[in-house]
């Protein structure tokens, strides 16, 4: 997946400022910067979840298999199959365990019959590293989970339609340090079966989780490189200035 | 510390704190006042309602022994459930009959205050039951509505002493009339029934909901969830908010105007009724069902379209389920309003007379409450209770409606 | 079956008219249903005698009503109309009379009135003269020296149709400028003969004429003027005043010797006879019960005299129609 | 055959053309690599069902509005129809009395004339009927196939038939212009007609209210249709004499609701408070009637009032603000609520007394709100009906006395229409013209109404 | 003012746990900690604002001149204006400049005429250093200022009824740098005339502006003492951590 020189605005206001970025497929991407410096705004970019806001507007080509995903007669929802997004607060289906998991599979159509998607639905559970905690109680509504167990089940959701790329924004910023910790941890797992890309306030946490990093700054994507290279040795005063805390 | 002068520890300042704190109290007190006002005049009209509809599902009645063996009237059994059987029994003197033995048994002058369609209270039973004719069997049958309101204790002295008179013998009572619930309008109050009224009732508010409730739904989603912004939407908005507050009697002049210009011959029948009646609570529907849709989170949606749901899968998968509880309060809320609502229906020929129950959304009909208002509107005492006892029924009604709506919207009040 | 938006048919009896006439009907309507269960209950709707006759008028047809109530003949004027929108053969049935009477509460004041008196108490302006009594003694010294309160129908009930085309415009003509002004200038006739004075005098109390009676009976000075039918249901409150001499009786009604009797009509169409099920019954229940003795007595309807009886008995079993040319 | 037989077998065809449609976007599935085709088997089915099901209810909708002339004309083509009346309105009754036994609607005939028909409309209708169903069958078959040809794996089956769902929830929502659109109109056409024969200056500013009915049509006395008594009477019950019941009340119930009360007891009144608003106005109406209106006339009668009316304007005006207590007291509880916490917290903060922070704080900050709440409660309580048709008279007095008699202006329209008058008298059009003022007044009111609570709940937000 | 012991629930959460402290009158006091650990709850019953939330229970004593504030028979109305409020983000009231000050010498009685108000009003605005700003538009609404204008206006209301105590809870977050910074300057100011209780985020600010530091964790009181020891010399591992920055 390839970004070239894309801006996005709200209105007439510039949040994104001719970004270009190549995320690998192979590693955990990883988007620090600001608040508000639009981290949160090209995620969504990345899988067209800004055309809900009605005022966005992009420009510039994003890429997935070397076809821009903003041409007209693009399918939307078909992109979002492929590229998954798992939200800074948890946000299960207020229906059971099951169905959340199920449904992204059902409306697409992945399962023939009721065993298939029990797999499919095991499957995504279990590399969300849910299933132990869950299985008996997979008729229980998914909000009735904690706040840690609904966020892995948000992933699993995202799991079960077998995307490409999972897009996170901010996954951990509701949880508790336990709960953070077992995402993280999943997240080093899924690592290589997907590509992520994950938001993060927190510089410890995208250097515990990612192998790149990108670093923006009001709306511009000031450096991208190694994570190690980001956090040692960056090349911008600017990346200097805010891994050293002095801003933000 | 410089100086200091603590303005809030001098003694005016308590003093003053007294005073404050009294008007406090008597504010409060207002405040309590008010809504004990508001309870208490709930409580006065439901207590008036109720004490004098009571005595509206009962009726005074003379008792009639009649001896079949002596009547000589020979119907034969196998034509009774035929249309014409209450014409063949008339034909034989079934009214005489009844005349007769209530002289014989009560004398002629309680006999004439025998209502004048009594006998055909008889023939009813006579019909359900041909056997009686063999038999000797004892009916209560209504007395006049000036003997009835002599039992009551009103009316002029003559009937006064007559109910009296016919009480110390055993022979006239207020009794349990359940025929009320079962009987249509009539001229007398002593033969209505409000089933007729409730049957209109109810065959309106199923034509009013089949159309206010889709299509409040589907415009309130339109408009929550799809609906550009743009003037258009705008205007749409504009009008759905101010129908909800546009006077139902212009409804009235709307299904007048347009419904009956277009089908002359649906004046008085449900079908119109519900039709006007619809409109009214369509926005009702709309804004309630815009609210509920409102107070799904964001969230929900982002996640279902994350996954790859398309929107009008969104909306019919996740937020319309959630919704609904919401939209139903709205829509029993709305409903109830259309049930209590008379004035568009006076404009619309619903205040007609009709004696029988309506066989259908075409036919002619009335609704509960202009059955009250007509009723109201009689001149004889009788109806007094009468009318009552149908605001009873109708208040029934509605309690269990909002009731529902309460209960609906207390179990299902959700925070995300 | 369905009544239709087709526009052909219709399987129920409709009936407009007058209000006077209207629980009348209401009660042949609830005994014709009873005793012929097999067919719809007929729509009675009270439009007012001159509202009905517009409707009935308008033509044939399932989207026009089959009868009309009215507490007065029918005029040239609206047969004329009938006629020309093809509704030519009707059948007239006098099915009673009806007294508009004057009434205060028992132990209350109590007049002889006349027309005239009426007429000069209650006009807007009496004779196009301004309005200046006050009491009846202003308008009759022979009368009692107490202010003039009348309550009465509103403008829109039959009753005061009734009140307007019996007393005021009798009260009126007595005077020869007026009748004469009949003549010249029908409108202006019409204002100054009756429209009735708006200054707190005559009250205007709404349809229901049982509040009439309410207040009458806690106001001895006041007058009240309603359907005879609400005098006798009343009789123990209230009495009726003399006028011209006679009291409001059953007996001096029905003979038109009270000039507040008036006669009550129901007009059918014939061409709708074998169209509409049961029009013909519903006529015939008419019949049986407007005896003297019968059920229409009992709510207040007075029975017309035998022969007049005998007569519409026969126009209303054997469908003689209408001629145009008896009509004013 | 009825439409509702045609409409049956266009549903049973658009089911076989469902599941037949889901079968074969099934084997796409199965044959396809990763087992994704664009949309689901489920979005095939539907688009074929819909393309055999629209056609066929179009053809339905058009044929049941041709189908009976032509049975009908060729019925009258037969013999026995020759002896029929040649006066539209029986032979019509006939002709349908003879249909409803050919289609068993009816057991028998009325008429002995219809007998003879029943037979050639037997025949009719089975001919026509075939014609029907054959022709039904013809488009569902081709509606069907087309749809069922362009079946492919990648063919965009749900965005089309997501699309007509579109269609169909656009077109819920301008139900509501219609509805507007038609109130307009079938108020605009009768007023116009009626400013044809009384000028709208007499109309809104004459004093005098006594439309004659009875009087000639074509020459109306103008002094006799002076609508402001109508007005003041309207004002006076509605927006003096309530209000002056229900603002303080309806507020002060709001305030004690939202301050003061515990949450037990909040519970309970609230939904009184709702069961108030949810009691008919027939009901209320009836209560004044019955219970206040007597009971205001006792009261001025021993205060010394000599005669007053027993259908005072006070009786309707009091019920009417008790009915609007819990409308005011509602839309003022919103406003209240919708305050923001940190003023309350402020002015607490500063040591006010509760009293204080609601009287000098939060109602000014909720007065738009409220006022707002208010200009509703007044279009609600000019606008009702019910009330004042039992509980105040049709007596136009132009008075401020409370114990007099008034009249409103939906009293006069429910009189106007309701009684004597004929369709093209302008007695009956003033309903109109003052159902027509009425609705500009509201109107007017509630828009006013909604800007003011639109702006002021953005000012929080 | 002391607290001693004084434990907060929150229905059955207890939120604060057994605090004890003794504010002085002639210093700045700063609260600090992280986000939840009850800082908030905390300083609200310090003028009993937390009667406001119906959930709310204090166990413990707090007295101010040597009485319990919330023994039965306590004047809240007298307390509270002898400790006044400022609050996070600036209240306001929507009335005019001069309302908003005089609105408490009005409710509570505390001038006598027109002029003695118009004294209250310039006195209480020019403690807050806001007098020059608003001088000429005092008739002005108070929602029409700038969010730190606002916010000094709110200090100055609290001014105008002499309390003895003020408290602020995060007075500058709602602020930008520039308008923080006046902020500070005026608490350095009123510092001495009146004792003030802060909370703060922000560890820079409470080194700033106070000379005594408290800090809460997890509803504690983990250290309290000279700010310049807390931040140098603190005595416990977990403030050490959290002033270094190891979480929160
Ligand atoms: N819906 C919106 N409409 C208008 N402006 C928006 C919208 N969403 C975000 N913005 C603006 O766009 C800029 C970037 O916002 P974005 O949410 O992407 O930042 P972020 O880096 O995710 O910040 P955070 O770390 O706080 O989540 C901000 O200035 C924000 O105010
Ligand atoms: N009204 C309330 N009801 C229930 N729990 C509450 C309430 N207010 C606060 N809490 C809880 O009490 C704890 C302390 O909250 P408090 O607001 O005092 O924290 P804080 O230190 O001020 O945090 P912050 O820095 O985020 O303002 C938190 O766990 C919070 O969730
Ligand atoms: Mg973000
Ligand atoms: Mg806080």
């Amino acid at each position: 997946m390839s970004a070239k020189a894309v801006s996005v605005f709200y209105g007439d206001k510039k949040a994104i400022d001719e970004v270009s970025i190549d995320i690998p497929t192979q590693y955990v991407t990883a988007f620090i910067g600001p608040s508000g410096c639009g981290k949160s705004t090209f995620l969504r970019t990345l899988n067209r979840m800004n055309d809900t806001i009605p005022s966005a507007r992009v420009e510039g080509e994003i890429e997935l298999d070397g076809r821009d995903i903003y041409r007209s007669g693009m399918d939307v929802v078909q992109l979002r199959a492929r590229v998954g997004m798992v939200f800074q607060k948890p946000n299960p289906f207020p229906k059971s365990i099951y169905e959340n998991i199920a449904y992204g599979p059902k409306i697409h159509g992945l399962a023939e019959g009721k065993d298939e998607l029990d797999a499919i639905v095991e499957k995504s559970l279990r590399r969300a590293g849910l299933w132990e905690e869950v299985k008996d109680r997979l008729q229980d509504s998914g909000t009735a989970l904690s706040g840690g167990q609904q966020q892995r089940l948000c992933i699993a959701r995202a799991i079960a339609v077998d995307p490409e790329v999972i897009l996170m924004d901010e996954p951990c910023s509701a949880l508790d340090p336990i709960a953070t910790a077992k995402i993280e941890e999943l997240i080093a797992e899924l690592n290589g079966r997907y590509a992520i890309v994950i938001v993060t306030h927190s510089m410890q946490q995208a250097a515990r989780v990612s192998q790149r990093t990108a670093f923006f700054h009001l709306g511009k994507m000031v450096e991208y490189g190694r994570t190690s290279d980001i956090f040692t040795n960056p090349h911008e005063q600017r990346t200097q200035d805010y891994i050293t805390g002095r801003y933000g | 510390m410089t100086e200091r002068l603590d303005p809030t520890r001098q003694a005016a300042f308590e003093a003053r704190l007294k005073k404050r704190y009294a008007a406090e109290r008597r504010f409060k007190a207002f405040g309590l006042g008010a809504i004990l006002f508001s309870v208490a005049v709930l409580l006065f009209l439901l207590g008036t309602m109720t004490l004098n509809g009571i005595g509206g599902f009962q009726r005074v009645e003379l008792e009639v022994p009649i001896d079949f063996t002596q009547a000589g009237i020979a119907a034969d059994p196998a034509t009774m459930d035929q249309p014409g059987a209450i014409q063949t029994l008339e034909a034989q003197g079934l009214r005489d009959v009844v005349q007769y033995f209530a002289q014989e048994n009560l004398g002629e002058e309680a006999a004439s205050q025998l209502g004048g369609q009594a006998w055909r209270d008889v023939a009813d039973e006579i019909i359900g039951n041909p056997s009686v004719l063999q038999t000797q069997a004892s009916f209560w049958l209504p007395a006049s509505a000036s003997l009835a309101s002599g039992y009551q204790g009103e009316g002029s002295p003559e009937m006064r002493a007559l109910a009296a008179q016919l009480s110390e013998r055993g022979q006239i009572a207020k009794r349990f009339d359940a025929g009320f619930l079962t009987r249509s309008d009539a001229t007398n109050p002593q033969q209505v029934g409000i089933w007729g009224a409730l049957k209109g009732s109810i065959l309106t508010m199923l034509i009013t909901l089949a159309l206010a409730f889709p299509i409040g739904v589907l415009a309130a989603l339109y408009l929550e969830e799809y609906a550009p912004k743009n003037r258009w939407t705008d205007v749409i908005e504009l009008s759905i908010n101010n129908l909800a507050a546009v006077p139902s009697i212009i409804f009235g002049l709307l299904g007048l105007a347009v419904f009956l210009t277009l089908f002359p011959n649906l004046r008085s029948a449900p079908i119109i009724g519900g039709m006007t009646l619809a409109l009214m609570t369509m926005p009702v529907i709309v804004i309630a069902g815009r609210n509920a849709i409102k107070a799904v989170p964001p969230s929900i949606r982002d996640g279902a379209l994350a996954v790859g749901a398309s929107p009008v899968q969104v909306v019919f998968h996740h937020v319309l389920p959630l919704a609904l509880p919401g939209i139903l309060t709205g829509t029993i809320i709305g409903m109830a309003r259309a049930l209590g609502e008379t004035a568009p229906l006076l404009m619309i020929g619903m205040r007609a007379f009709v004696a029988t129950p309506p066989d259908g959304f075409t036919s002619p009909a009335t609704v509960l409450p202009m059955q009250i208002f007509l009723w109201s509107d009689e001149i004889d005492r009788g109806f007094v209770e009468r009318t009552s006892a149908a605001i009873i029924v109708l208040l029934l009604f509605l309690l269990v409606m909002n009731g529902l709506a309460i209960y609906l919207r207390n179990k299902f009040e959700k925070t995300w | 079956a369905c009544g239709g938006a087709d526009g052909g048919s219709r399987d129920s009896i409709r009936a407009v008219g007058s209000s006077t006439v209207f629980p009348f009907a209401k009660a042949v309507s609830e005994s014709f249903v009873r005793t012929h269960p097999d067919f719809r209950s007929p729509i009675i709707e009270a439009t007012g005698t001159g509202g009905g006759m517009k409707l009935f008028c308008a033509g044939l047809g399932a989207s026009t009503p089959d009868m009309t109530h009215a507490s007065r003949r029918m005029k040239a004027s609206e047969f004329a109309g009938c006629q020309a929108n093809g509704v030519t053969d009707i059948i007239e049935v006098q099915v009673g009379l009806d007294g508009i009477a004057f009434a205060s509460a028992k132990n209350g004041i109590t007049m002889n009135l006349t027309p005239k008196i009426v007429y000069e108490a209650l006009a807007a302006s009496p004779y196009g003269k301004p309005q200046t009594a006050k009491t009846w003694s202003d308008v009759d010294p022979t009368l009692p020296d107490l202010p003039i309160l009348v309550y009465g129908p509103p403008s829109t009930s039959g009753t005061r149709d009734a009140l307007k085309e019996l007393v005021l415009e009798a009260g009126c003509e007595t005077d020869p400028n007026m009748e004469a002004l009949k003549e010249t200038d029908k409108d202006r006739f019409g204002q100054l003969c009756t429209e009735v004075r708006s200054d707190g005098a005559y009250v205007d109390q709404g349809e229901q004429d049982n509040l009439i009676v309410q207040k009458i009976e806690s106001n001895p000075n006041a007058v009240g003027i309603f359907g005879y039918s609400y005098l006798e249901e009343n009789s123990n409150k209230v009495q009726g005043l003399h006028m011209n001499g006679v009291a409001p009786t059953y007996e001096n009604i029905s003979s038109f010797e009270y000039p507040g009797a008036r006669p009550l009509y129901v007009y059918v169409k014939k061409a709708h006879l074998d169209a509409i099920p049961g029009l013909k019954q519903y006529l015939a229940e008419w019949t049986k019960m407007w005896a003297k003795d019968g059920d229409l007595a009992k709510i207040g309807l007075v029975a017309s005299p035998d022969d007049v009886m005998a007569a519409n008995q026969k126009a209303a079993t054997e469908f003689t129609t209408l001629d145009g040319a008896q009509l004013k | 055959m009825s439409p509702a037989i045609l409409l049956l077998l266009a549903l049973g065809l658009g089911l076989a053309g469902w599941l037949a449609a889901r079968a074969r976007a099934w084997t796409f599935r199965r044959s396809s690599a990763d087992g994704r085709i664009a949309s689901l088997p489920n979005y095939h089915a539907w688009y074929v069902a819909l393309w055999v099901v629209l056609p066929v209810l179009a053809f339905v909708a058009l044929w049941s509005a041709i189908a009976p002339g032509l049975v009908s004309q060729s019925v009258l083509a037969s013999p026995a129809a020759a002896e029929l009346p040649s006066f539209g309105f029986q032979r019509q009754t006939i002709l349908n009395e003879a249909r409803a036994v050919a289609t068993g609607a009816a057991p028998g005939v009325f008429n002995p004339q219809a007998a003879g028909l029943v037979e050639p409309f037997r025949d009719a209708l089975s001919h026509y009927n075939l014609i029907g169903v054959v022709v039904t069958l013809l488009i569902a078959f081709l509606g069907g196939v087309w749809a069922f040809l362009r079946l492919k794996p990648d063919f965009a089956a749900r965005s089309k038939v997501e699309r007509i769902v579109m269609a169909i929830l656009l077109g819920a929502s301008l139900v509501a212009i219609l509805t507007t659109l038609g109130i307009l109109a079938s108020l605009i056409f009768e007023t116009i007609r009626f400013f044809g024969m009384v000028s709208p200056i007499d109309f809104l500013f004459g004093t005098h209210w006594g439309p004659d009915p009875m009087a000639n049509a074509a020459n109306p006395d103008s002094s006799r249709y002076g609508a402001v008594p109508l007005f003041w009477g309207t004002l006076f019950i509605g927006a003096i004499i309530a209000m002056i019941v229900a603002i303080p009340l309806g507020l002060m119930s709001a305030i004690y609701l939202t301050q003061y009360a515990d949450p037990a007891l909040r519970k309970w009144i609230k939904p009184a408070l709702e069961i108030l608003a949810g009691v008919p106005t027939v009901v209320y109406g009836y209560f004044a009637a019955l219970t206040i209106a007597p009971a205001i006339r006792n009261i001025a009668i021993s205060l010394g009032a000599t005669n007053p009316s027993s259908e005072s304007a006070l009786a309707a005006g009091l019920v009417m603000g008790v009915m609007i207590i819990p409308f005011v007291s509602s839309m003022a509880d919103d406003s209240i609520a919708a305050v923001p916490q940190s003023m309350r917290d402020g002015s607490l903060a500063m040591g006010a007394t509760t009293n204080e922070t609601i009287r000098r704080v939060l109602v000014p900050a909720a007065l738009p709100g409220i006022v707002a709440g208010i200009m509703l409660a007044v279009s609600r309580a000019i606008g009702e009906t019910m009330i004042v048709v039992m509980a105040a008279s049709t007596a136009a007095n132009l008075t401020a006395n409370p114990l007099e008699s008034m009249t409103t202006v939906t009293v006069q329209i429910v009189a106007m229409l309701t009684g004597e008058g004929s369709f093209d008298h302008p007695a009956t059009l003033s309903a109109f013209a003052l159902g027509f003022v009425l609705f500009m007044v509201t109107l007017g009111l509630n828009f006013i109404a909604l800007r003011v609570v639109k702006r002021y709940r953005e000012a929080y937000d």
